[in-house]
């Protein structure tokens, strides 16, 4: 059973490494930003994944926090660009 | 099969570190940094140190990574961050950011200066033949640690290692954050926060706000009550209140305004005051600097720590709308183009 | 591959990463890059500390060095922050971004 | 092996394929949108999947209903997410690539 968790936090691993191929040819900054859609939900996965083959339930805390840093930084963006265009929305 | 694991994770991390400062835009670099700071986070988890992958996870992926896309507003104008990277690349002539951008390194890739290049190479060698090679077995603290764990008041030792054997170290470091907010809020223009109504227009954002910062509210008391048996604690759960702090900003609510700025200082001055007056509390009754009683240990560092988390999220936030509003007044001047 | 241990595969990707970021520093010109190289430095110090903490593991991995990552990374985040802020009011002054004027 | 092995086995293995099948579709499918559809969809399916199997072969039930929120939490932030992705990519012109967009607009 080990190796078969082992093998699919491998595989997710590749997935991740594959889905960066996106990061770096964009083309917009938007389809940066799936990036880290990609690396909050596929990381999430990897950690669930560790944390039962590692026997060490406290790293779903650590895939809590994927999360939410994955949304903050897409909300952050986000608002930092349309309030850098529109003065009205949240700037100033 | 596991090895094969982390060979894969301590490539991927390089190779984003490379890839990352090599990256043609800033925009690329950026983003490839986040992922970094997760891939690291993963290797944490991997290595067993589930308190550093959260704090890297949090501060330096997230926080960092908010702060860096802030900054990008003002190095990479949106226009030339969003077109295709070689128009980008090439209509980037005209202004000077976009030039900036798309030549990463000094000299260009024909002439690679190689006095820094051949330093790197002699480091690395040294580096790894002292790393792997040389340094001895079996040394480390953690029997003492084990040993001295029943007496210091909780039961998970980086716990224990942060706020009871070398608390003062944690002490200095609510100071470094403070001192660093107080440096910025020095360098950057002055003047205090704008009051603004709540001005979000978003119809998602603002309910999902609504939801989300009382979840991640909970989530960080939860790390923080939690530190005592396992990993967590006021690191982790200032950054979560931060991060929650920081989404409310950004949702439009007036978490800057809304509270009087004699309360933000209290706030800011908390963590590190009542840490330093209870170690000077100990110290005139005899004992030594930050010498917990033994009853009271684990109360008093749960105190230490709510305090100081929420000293750190109040500064994080602080930081964070700092910077944003660093850009405002250029927004105004400079026309888009 | 049992002849490499996990933190002895960490300990290489810290040392290579610790040289990247060094490069990175003397290299790169802007500002924006010279930070994240002084942070990608700072990652292989951290990760060379969490791998010996490994190595040293008992009934639980060594505390202290974890205490002092992070530690160490709140600092670094700090320091971060307040160049990026000296780096943003520069710019923002002489419409600066790199250290090409004096050298 | 036992059958609870088994049943994570098949889950896990369920929730890898629409890990792949999203990453494929970020890299194949030909502009920002159905990127978008494609990964948030299939992949938090593909969470929820590997968060099941996990659940089942950790037998501990503290353990599984912290997956349970962290995947419904997961829904809720990816979604805020893919929304605010899409606002963004139609707010700023001529983002994508192909044509999918001025159709939209």
């Amino acid at each position: 059973m080990l190796w078969f968790l082992h093998l699919v936090v491998l595989f997710l691993l590749l997935t991740v490494c594959a889905g960066l191929v996106r990061v770096w040819r964009g083309p917009t900054l938007a389809d940066r930003l799936l990036t880290t859609q990609l690396f909050g939900t596929t990381g999430m996965a990897i950690l669930i994944v560790l944390s039962g083959a590692l026997g060490e339930p406290t790293l779903l805390n650590v895939a809590i926090t994927f999360n939410v840093l994955a949304v903050l930084l897409v909300v952050c963006l986000v608002r930092v660009w349309t309030a850098g265009k529109a003065p009205k929305g949240g700037a100033s | 099969m596991s090895v094969w694991i982390d060979i894969l994770l301590a490539t991927l991390s390089v190779a984003l570190a490379v890839r990352c400062l090599t990256a043609p835009t800033l925009a690329q670099c950026v983003f490839l940094f986040f992922a970094f700071g997760l891939t690291l986070a993963l290797a944490w988890a991997r290595l067993g140190a589930v308190d550093v992958a959260i704090a890297e996870a949090a501060i330096g992926a997230g926080f960092l990574g908010v702060l860096l896309i802030d900054a990008l507003r003002d190095f990479a104008p949106a226009k030339e961050a969003t077109v295709e990277d070689a128009e980008g690349y090439a209509a980037g002539g005209s202004a000077a950011e976009g030039s900036a951008a798309g030549v990463p390194l000094r000299a260009g890739r024909a002439a690679l200066p190689l006095l820094p290049l051949a330093i790197a190479a002699v480091v690395f060698v040294l580096l790894t033949a002292e790393a792997v090679l040389n340094v001895r077995d079996g040394g480390g603290l953690t029997e003492l640690a084990q040993e001295n764990l029943a007496r210091s008041g909780v039961d998970h030792p980086v716990t224990a290692v942060l706020l009871n054997y070398r608390s003062y170290d944690t002490w200095l470091e609510v100071g470094v954050v403070l001192i660093a907010l107080l440096a910025i809020f020095a360098v950057g223009n002055g003047g205090t926060f704008a009051r603004r109504d709540h001005v979000t227009h978003d119809p998602v954002l603002e309910p999902v706000s609504r939801i989300l910062a009382p979840v991640l509210f909970l989530i960080g008391g939860f790390l923080l009550f939690l530190g005592k048996y396992e990993p967590g604690g006021a690191f982790q759960a200032a950054v979560l209140w931060g991060a929650m702090g920081i989404l409310l900003y950004l949702a439009g609510w007036p978490v800057m305004t809304c509270l009087p700025r004699v309360w933000w200082q209290v706030l800011l001055t908390a963590g590190f005051g009542v840490f330093m007056l209870l170690g000077l509390a100990f110290m005139s009754g005899g004992g030594a600097w930050f010498e917990y009683p033994l009853a009271h240990a684990g109360n008093l560092i749960l105190l230490i720590e709510t305090l100081a988390a929420l000293s750190i999220a109040a500064a994080l936030t602080a930081i964070f709308a700092f910077f944003h509003e660093m850009h405002a007044p250029d927004a105004t001047e400079t026309p888009e183009k | 591959m049992n002849a490499m241990e996990t933190y002895q595969i960490y300990l290489t990707a810290s040392a290579v990463l610790f040289t990247t970021g060094l490069a990175g520093v003397f290299m790169a010109r802007h500002f924006f890059r010279r930070i994240v190289a002084t942070k990608i430095m700072g990652a292989g110090v951290f990760l060379s500390l969490v791998s010996f903490a490994e190595r040293d593991a008992l009934e639980f991995a060594d505390p202290v060095p974890h205490a002092m990552v992070i530690t160490g990374i709140v600092v670094a985040v700090s320091a971060a922050a307040f160049a990026l802020a000296l780096a943003r009011r520069i710019h923002q002054l002489t419409g600066e971004h790199d250290f090409t004027t004096d050298s | 092996m036992s059958v609870a092995d088994v049943i994570a086995i098949v889950l896990i293995s369920a929730g890898c394929f629409f890990f792949l099948a999203g990453t494929v579709g970020l890299l194949r499918l030909p502009d920002l949108f159905s990127r978008l559809h494609a990964l948030t969809k299939a992949d938090n399916l593909g969470l929820g999947l590997v968060a099941a199997g996990m659940a089942i072969y950790m037998a501990n039930p503290w353990a599984a209903l912290k997956l349970f929120f962290i995947w419904i939490f997961t829904l809720l932030a990816s979604s805020t997410a893919c929304y605010l992705i899409s606002r963004f990519a139609r707010e700023q012109a001529g983002v994508t690539a192909n044509s999918g967009k001025e159709d939209e607009r």
